[in-house]
């Protein structure tokens, strides 16, 4: 059934009886052209766009739990692409025109908001970096503008300008910038997806790679049985590692937790999404009302789901000292996922050693804001066999060549990315 | 005059009679007394209508007594301490209180959003993502703003938070959550046992449902023994009680998060006191006794002001004399909620009727009726027949079909008990059912944790006595005391008869959640649409997402899942339970750390006397620099800097540069240590000298830079970058300790220790003649360029002389105890009176080293190679070192990377920017040209233009050549050329003559 | 989370900072291009128990080899860096 | 020639205001800045333990700490820092690090810290409720006892904590030792955490 106001009308009258599923509840076929493992916002879209740009419709997507129960359900929301290093700057971007398009391409209302995301600076070397990133992005085609500090106060009068340890002097805004519902790109993905024939298969967990006498994998192992595929892609953040040590591979990559938080909703309070660049701090204000915020990864390797106190308290500190204003609000609750942090803390998209297995993983803290680009570049892999041009830079091999792609400029240190 | 407290007591209650408190709720004053909540006295004074609900903005009441209520939330107080969200329920009266409805425009009585509840048929659970999609642009414009301005609930203050907060650590061998019976209990057995105790009740009473529901302990009246056991208890010094405090969370290892309200009771903190206190507690063991929260039925109507749980109607009751209803009904499934008929007939009010969805109730019960002379009618309630005003009738489905309806003023609600899982569940424990209770009980508890009482589905008072001194005893003897811990109080047991009752059809909205508007048939809907499982469930329809985290939802919202997918509860399970148990406000998670406190603020040694001359200071990582020293007359920062600039090049000027790293590096291999640390070779360094040092990280990219002493043959002096000191510290202990621990080196910080200051210029030997002692030869040959020694200076005090130059100058820095630093400066001031000398800060500083073509942090940007540097003859091929191999992978050495020229504008007038993109003159910029950016720029008084650094593709290789300074987010454009980066003193004849 | 430094004694998280996992050893100088690569880049990433390099800069400055599980947190053992109180070495 | 002063200036000089601080009537804390003390970090290399137990008992007559403790000798106080190390705090220049060079030849590396730190010595009813808001440690007197010693950190800043002897009254004294370029901002934290009990504010020569 098509969504709209008027089928949300014509339902009400018969008391919302007719509503179908949102998604088929699909049960596995014995093959598939391709299988995507990992039924998350990556997955889902991947399978999309399989479906609906490169004509490959027999597709199913495989989540151990129900969809969206990874990162996908658990993140800040947040959508830009405010990079600058050649390699994450174009395919951001194209993430973020997807983004613009998604409610229509999916008639679904992912409440795509692009409220402008700011990154503050405070210091004349901030400003001077993040010149450099606006002008990379300008430069790509991407809208980017340097705020001075008259101009942050009058877009947010309420930080603190009076007694700050480190003062605010501007900002690089990204206006195209916003937040999502994340649930509803979940949901939105899985219920187009599905409507071209893509089969969603919940709590089929993978449990080992089917390989012929070559070592190429030509299907999976899972908690419901054999299923055949033509090719594989992952797209398992968080899960990455021991997904591809089953076949085999180790990676780049750590598994640490991050933490967010969500304040009881309040009245709106703050325009669009805030980074403070003088600790770890940013948030965002969803359309309930909750400030939805976090700060930094609490820095060891994790698969707990939770974090501890000190990173809690850090972030709570970064906003009591952007603005103070805050305090008498209440965080309401905390939750951690698990991120793929690379060794770069750029994303991997790639053909792994392992003839008919893919890789979608590494994402750091830009999974949410690439689901629409990883999903539709990731299709592009395993319809075409050749990377897509925005992403073929997020080689698995570029660690090995020194190809690196920086942004923090920290090195094969996962917890400072 | 506040008006009458016409629902109050004559007597009874814990309130203090003899301390009226006055209070404004919506701008009306009322009155109550000392020990009310807000709740309370709103209750005494007949107030029903509190706040509206979140979506349909449905007129809400007081549900519940304690923190788990979804409905009276109000804006407390008012300007800059307006807190909103706040429980009434929780809420201490004060005098001079004032509170306010939320989510209601212009009033709670009138609520303009409530014709929301017209649209409630399209306004169903996730209706949002079905529409709103078109036209694309309207969302931002038009929908999204309207949604955000009806979502909500209440207003924060929008400005600084006046009160101040702070944060503690506790440690104990037992923590006890709750000072119920069973929390009490457990406290007693540990204490006796000689264990450290701590008990946090969030409540500002002590005594859990012993406020409320009485009965008689080791056979005195429940107030008395609980005045004798709190009295046992503080006698004992290693038990600490904790009032107004809530455990809300578990971290790792036993440590504990825990608010103190410290002072929310009062109007305003006391002078030098905090709002509230966050608490790290660390325990050995965990007793949960944090009792367990009565239950909802769903049925329609069942959010009418009015309806209210049967326990809570007991607690305003009893606790606070103050009465919800003159003549209640109630609507119960189980036995407990009979207690609440006794409590109100024993306070002298009258039953409308009973009605009780069990098929049999005892004889007790039904003498009890027939004295008290109300009907008892099995069936269940169906219909509210109210409004804001409250209750008037109810609807009642009797058993075998029939109706029935029962006029009354209030209706007390009991669907059994729901243990409080939240604690013993945040390490993704999952909860268990128990048949038997119809409850979920804890499991998989974090390490050192128990749950006891009704926490743990005890909920007999002998059984919570039993239970948590049981727990108490064995806390404290796995956390190694071996005290006795005496006899366990003892109390009856009573009846727990139960049958399951979770919702019943009906005509109209049946609330589930009532704080977020989820009714049955929102989850009804979500099944038919695949949201089955419990976090889709959630998700979906919002259920349990509001500000009391589903306490009294969840578990119903859970069980008609079950029952409309044909599973059982446990089989739907149910979802991640996460901290904090109740919301804490930011500012107490932040404490002390905001304003100027937000981070540690770092002096050098020089700075009071820095600011008496009148510098800018600049934060740099933690310190404050002095970054230029502004004389009168001076127009802006250049003219100083310039002025700086100059009088250095042509005199003499220092500058404190005590904020570089300074490590001593000792031992028999220490140069063997530094040789694999850094990149070039120090174990041939001579004693007495000094030389440039590079590290790389292991992958290849420079790491920090620095110039390292040799003060004796076992002795280094190792100075790191300002902002890299401490990193560079923890990565040579690193290299110590784990990479090379056959090597005997010791390192130790001494950055604090040493006052450093560059004093630089043609005159600097002038000035340290001075200053030095006579004996010392400060000559070319007696102290030559890259010289490092210990010298004396006059007075009698010794110092560090090293013969560097990060300017180009002749210079010298110059290291005194750290305690001599400010009588450095002063002395230099004075010596160097004659020769004009200048204090410089970071900006002059900055100008030479660009001028001299030095990188710093700019260029060094965790990116950049030794080679991009212009450094790579610096790479030892005779040894290894961290970095090495990494430095040497393809795209490491790629011809056409990006390296370190200098550049300077065509047009000389012409002002540089940094972050500006370099890209080929005549062509348009564009992802395929951008060939580097400008890492650093100042005007350079001795080129008297602008100049700077920039990385370059294949920059060295095109020193000369004209390109494109791009720079769109400032709107400018012009040429450059790249020219060698040295702009200044090329052949370095002045650093070394 | 806490560690119990064997110089100090039980502390909190705070105090510490964490590097990974404590099994890659340096290779040697000749070790080669790709040897140096596994060591810096590649990963076990271990969903369980893991050795775990951690200094404790908030405290004594000792680098520790940490036993935890990653799934739970749980810490089982904690022993100095080889070079961390070498002053006993041979004593 | 110009006249040279040499002034020697703690870096509490401008901070400390000597008197009461915050809520009036009695103190609850007292805080006393020590200033002007020699203090030298003591390493033991690699394999010299042995040699530098020995050493610091021949010099101090007592042995230096090997475990998190403060030991009083006869003019000075050794207190643990770290595996293989201890930090000699004393007066006048007899332990300073030209004396104790040649007592720890070969078997030790010296390093002066006596610029590096400010102490800072803490007491009064409320000191350990007070040092429970800025030490994550446990203070409890069973488990801090006299003596005892912590490499730790406040305010995200590294210090050392000791317990020297209680006062006659029997009052706990907890001594700190701070980093000299944090002492400003570590002093007005700790002054922030005191002023509800009340503060009185001293400072001394005397160790």
């Amino acid at each position: 059934m098509k969504y709209s106001i008027f089928s949300l009308a014509r339902a009400a009258l018969s008391g919302h009886k007719n509503w179908q599923r949102t998604w088929r509840d699909a049960t596995p076929k014995d093959r598939y052209d391709v299988v995507i493992i990992g039924g998350g916002g990556h997955g889902l879209a991947t399978a999309w766009f399989l479906a609906s740009e490169y004509g490959i419709k027999n597709v199913a997507v495989l989540e151990k739990g129900w969809i969206g129960s990874g990162n996908a359900g658990r993140n800040t929301t947040i959508i830009r692409s405010n990079y600058g290093l050649p390699g994450n700057t174009g395919f951001y971007e194209l993430s973020m025109k997807l983004w613009e398009r998604m409610e229509q391409d999916l008639n679904y209302n992912s409440m795509v908001s692009q409220r402008g995301v700011i990154n503050l600076y405070h210091s004349d070397a901030q400003r001077d970096a993040y010149a450099r990133r606006g002008n990379t992005m300008r430069i790509n085609g991407i809208d980017a503008e340097l705020l001075d500090l008259a101009a942050v106060k009058k877009m947010m009068p309420f930080l603190n300008y009076d007694n700050a340890r480190f003062p605010v002097q501007g900002g690089l805004l990204q206006r195209r910038g916003g937040t999502a519902r994340h649930d509803a790109v979940v949901w939105g993905y899985a219920h187009a997806a599905s409507g071209l024939g893509v089969d969603i298969i919940q709590n089929c967990e993978v449990t080992g790679f089917i390989r012929d006498v070559n070592g190429k994998v030509t299907g999976v192992e899972t908690s419901r049985g054999r299923i055949g595929a033509g090719k594989v892609g992952m797209a398992v953040a968080g899960s990455s590692s021991r997904v591809a040590d089953m076949a085999g591979l180790r990676l780049p990559i750590e598994s640490h937790v991050l933490q967010a938080f969500v304040s009881e909703a309040i009245k709106p309070l703050i325009p669009g999404v805030m980074t403070f660049g003088a600790g770890h701090f940013y948030v965002s204000q969803s359309d309930k009302g909750g400030l939805v915020f976090g700060g930094d990864i609490d820095g060891y390797n994790s698969y707990a789901q939770r974090g501890n106190l000190p990173v809690m308290e850090d972030v709570c500190e970064g906003g009591m000292a952007l603005m103070p204003m805050i305090g008498r609000v209440r965080l309401l609750r905390q939750w951690g996922g698990i991120m793929d942090m690379s060794m770069d803390g750029s994303p991997i998209i790639d053909k792994t050693p392992v003839d008919g297995l893919y890789i979608n993983a590494g994402w750091c803290y830009g999974g949410f804001k690439a689901t629409p680009g990883s999903g539709f570049v990731f299709a592009h892999l395993l319809a075409r066999d050749t990377p897509h041009e925005e992403a073929a830079r997020f080689r698995l091999d570029r660690f090995r060549t020194g190809a690196m792609i920086d942004e923090k400029g920290q090195g094969a240190q996962p917890n400072l990315h | 005059m506040a008006g009458a407290q016409t629902n109050r007591l004559d007597k009874g209650g814990l309130i203090d009679r003899s301390a009226p408190l006055n209070f404004r709720f919506d701008g009306k004053s009322f009155s109550g007394f000392q020990g009310d909540t807000l709740a309370s006295a709103l209750v005494a004074n007949g107030v029903k209508l509190v706040g509206r609900s979140f979506k349909y903005h449905r007129p809400r009441g007081i549900l519940t007594a304690g923190s788990e209520e979804p409905n009276a939330l109000v804006e407390l107080r008012t300007g800059a301490r307006r807190e909103p969200n706040t429980k009434a329920t929780t809420a201490e009266l004060y005098e001079g209180l004032e509170a306010a409805s939320q989510n209601r425009w212009p009033s709670l009585a009138f609520d303009v959003m409530s014709v929301n509840q017209l649209f409630s048929p399209i306004f169903v659970a996730g209706f949002y993502y079905k529409t709103f999609m078109w036209p694309a642009k309207f969302w931002e414009a038009i929908y999204e703003p309207a949604i955000r301005r009806a979502a909500g609930l209440g207003r924060a203050a929008g400005v600084a938070d006046p009160d101040h907060y702070d944060k503690a650590w506790a440690h104990c061998d037992v923590l006890i959550a709750g000072s119920g019976p069973a929390g009490l209990s457990a406290a007693l057995a540990a204490g006796r046992s000689g264990a450290r105790v701590i008990v946090c009740e969030e409540d500002f009473t002590l005594g859990g449902r012993l406020l409320s529901d009485g009965g008689t302990v080791d056979g005195l009246p429940a107030s008395e023994w609980l005045s004798r056991t709190l009295a046992e208890l503080a006698a004992m010094p290693d038990v600490r009680i904790m009032t107004r405090t809530t455990l809300f969370g578990v971290y790792d290892g036993g440590t504990y998060g825990a608010l103190e309200r410290v002072n929310d009771h009062l109007p305003s903190p006391p002078e030098h006191q905090v709002r509230q206190r966050l608490w790290r507690i660390v325990a050995k063991r965990c007793v949960v006794a944090a009792g367990a929260i009565e239950r909802p039925i769903v049925f329609a109507g069942n959010d009418t002001p009015g309806v209210m749980m049967a326990s809570a109607m007991r607690s305003y009751i009893s606790r606070y004399a103050a009465t919800p209803a003159k003549r209640m009904a109630l609507f119960t499934n189980n036995e407990d909620g009979w207690r609440t008929v006794e409590t109100a007939l024993a306070a002298g009010l009258q039953i409308a009727a009973v009605i009780d969805a069990r098929a049999d109730i005892s004889p007790a019960h039904r003498s009890l009726a027939s004295k008290g002379g109300f009907p008892v009618l099995h069936g269940a309630v169906s219909g509210i027949d109210g409004g804001k005003d409250g209750v008037r009738k109810i609807a009642v489905s009797l058993t075998g079909g029939a109706r029935a309806e029962v006029e009354t003023d209030g209706l007390a609600v009991s669907g059994g008990w729901n243990p409080t899982v939240g604690l013993t569940s945040y390490h993704r424990g999952r909860p268990k059912w128990r048949d038997d209770i119809a409850a979920f009980v804890p499991d998989g508890a974090p390490p050192g944790m128990v749950a006891a009482g009704a926490a743990n589905g005890a909920f007999g008072l002998g059984a919570c006595l039993r239970e948590g001194f049981d727990a108490g005893a064995v806390a404290a003897r796995d956390a190694g005391r071996s005290g006795t811990a005496g006899s366990v109080p003892v109390a009856d047991d009573q009846a727990f008869s139960l049958t399951p009752l979770w919702h019943i059809a009906g005509k109209g909205k049946a609330f589930v959640d009532q704080q977020h508007d989820v009714t049955a048939s929102d989850i009804e809907l979500a099944q038919r649409e695949g949201f089955e499982s419990v976090e889709h469930l959630k998700r979906y329809t919002t259920l349990g997402m509001a500000t009391d985290q589903g306490k009294t939802s969840n578990v119903a919202g859970l069980a008609i899942m079950a029952a409309v997918t044909g599973r059982s509860i446990p089989e739907t399970g149910t979802t991640i339970y996460r901290p904090p148990y109740v919301p804490v406000a930011i500012g107490a998670f932040a404490g002390h750390h905001r304003d100027e406190t937000f981070h540690a603020t770092r002096l050098t040694p020089s700075h009071h006397w820095a600011a008496e001359q009148g510098a800018i200071f600049v934060d740099t990582g933690l310190w404050k620099r002095a970054q230029w020293y502004p004389r009168a007359g001076e127009k802006d920062w250049l003219e100083s800097v310039t002025r700086e600039v100059k009088a250095v090049r042509s005199g003499v000027g220092f500058c404190d540069v005590s904020t570089l790293g300074k490590i001593d590096v000792h031992g028999p291999d220490a140069g063997a240590f530094l040789d694999r640390v850094y990149i070039n070779t120090f174990s041939n360094l001579a004693v007495g000298k000094a030389r440039y040092g590079l590290m790389l990280r292991e992958d290849g990219i420079v790491y920090d830079d620095g110039t390292t002493s040799r003060l004796a043959e076992d002795h280094y002096f190792l100075t790191t970058t300002t902002a890299k000191a401490g990193l560079v510290m923890q990565h040579l202990e690193f290299c110590r300790q784990v990479l090379f621990p056959e090597l005997d080196v010791q390192l130790t910080s001494v950055s604090d220790q040493w006052a450093q200051f560059s004093i630089a210029g043609p005159k600097t030997r002038d000035l340290l003649k001075e200053i030095v002692d006579p004996t010392e030869d400060l000559s070319n040959e007696g102290f030559p360029f890259m010289g490092a020694r210990e010298v004396a200076l006059r007075g009698g005090i010794k110092a560090r002389l090293f013969r560097i130059s990060f300017s180009g100058e002749m210079a010298f820095e110059i290291s005194v105890p750290a305690r001599y630093g400010e009588a450095m400066a002063r002395n230099l001031m004075l010596a160097g009176k004659q020769f004009g000398v200048t204090p410089y800060g970071t900006e002059a500083l900055g100008v030479m080293r660009i001028e001299k073509g030095h990188v710093a942090g700019p260029e060094l940007s965790g990116t950049t190679t030794a080679a991009d540097l212009g450094l790579g003859k610096m790479m030892s091929t005779k040894k290894d070192y961290i970095g090495r191999v990494m430095a040497g992978r393809e795209a490491l050495v790629a011809p056409d990377r990006q390296v370190v020229v200098g550049i300077k504008p065509t047009d000389r007038a012409r002002r540089l920017r940094s972050g500006a993109h370099i890209i080929p003159k005549g062509q348009t910029p564009g992802p395929g040209n951008d060939q580097g950016y400008v890492t650093s720029v100042c005007f350079s008084p001795t080129s008297d233009q602008w100049i700077g650094l920039a990385l370059v593709e294949r920059g060295r290789e095109r020193i000369g050549e004209i390109v494109h300074a791009h720079d769109p987010i400032r709107g400018e454009d012009y040429d450059v050329e790249l020219c060698n980066p040295v702009f200044y003193d090329p052949d370095g004849g002045r650093q070394r003559g | 989370m806490r560690i119990t430094c064997p110089f100090c004694g039980e502390r909190e998280l705070g105090e510490f900072t964490y590097l990974g996992d404590a099994k890659p050893v340096r290779p040697a100088a000749d070790a080669g291009e790709d040897a140096v690569y596994d060591y810096v880049y590649l990963r076990d990433n271990i969903a369980g128990v893991m050795s775990e390099n951690w200094y404790h800069g908030g405290g004594c400055r000792a680098w520790l080899k940490v036993t935890r599980n990653t799934l739970t947190h749980e810490i089982s053992a904690v022993e100095p860096a080889a070079g961390a109180g070498a002053a006993k070495v041979g004593a | 020639m110009a006249e040279f002063s040499w002034d020697i200036r703690s870096p509490l000089d401008r901070a400390l205001v000597a008197g009461p601080h915050g809520a009036r009537g009695d103190a609850g804390v007292s805080l006393t800045e020590i200033r002007n003390f020699d203090l030298v970090q003591v390493m033991a290399r690699r394999g010299k333990a042995a040699d530098v137990a020995k050493a610091a008992k021949a010099r101090f007559g007592v042995a230096a700490p090997e475990t998190p403790k403060a030991v009083g000798a006869a003019d000075a106080m050794l207190i643990w820092s770290g595996p293989d190390q201890f930090m000699v705090l004393s007066k006048g220049g007899k332990h300073g690090i030209e004396a104790l060079g040649q007592a720890f030849a070969s078997s030790a590396s010296l390093s002066d810290q006596s610029h590096a730190r400010v102490l800072i010595s803490i007491a009064g009813t409320k000191a350990r409720t007070m040092l429970a808001k800025l030490s994550s440690i446990d203070l409890h007197p069973d488990v801090f006892a006299v003596g005892s010693a912590a490499a730790t950190s406040m305010d995200h800043t590294s210090v050392t904590l000791w317990r020297g002897n209680d006062r006659p009254d029997g009052q706990a004294v907890f001594n700190l030792l701070a980093f000299a370029t944090f002492a400003e901002s570590l002093w007005h934290t700790v002054l922030d955490s005191a002023a509800e009990y009340g503060v009185t504010i001293s400072h001394s020569e005397e160790l």
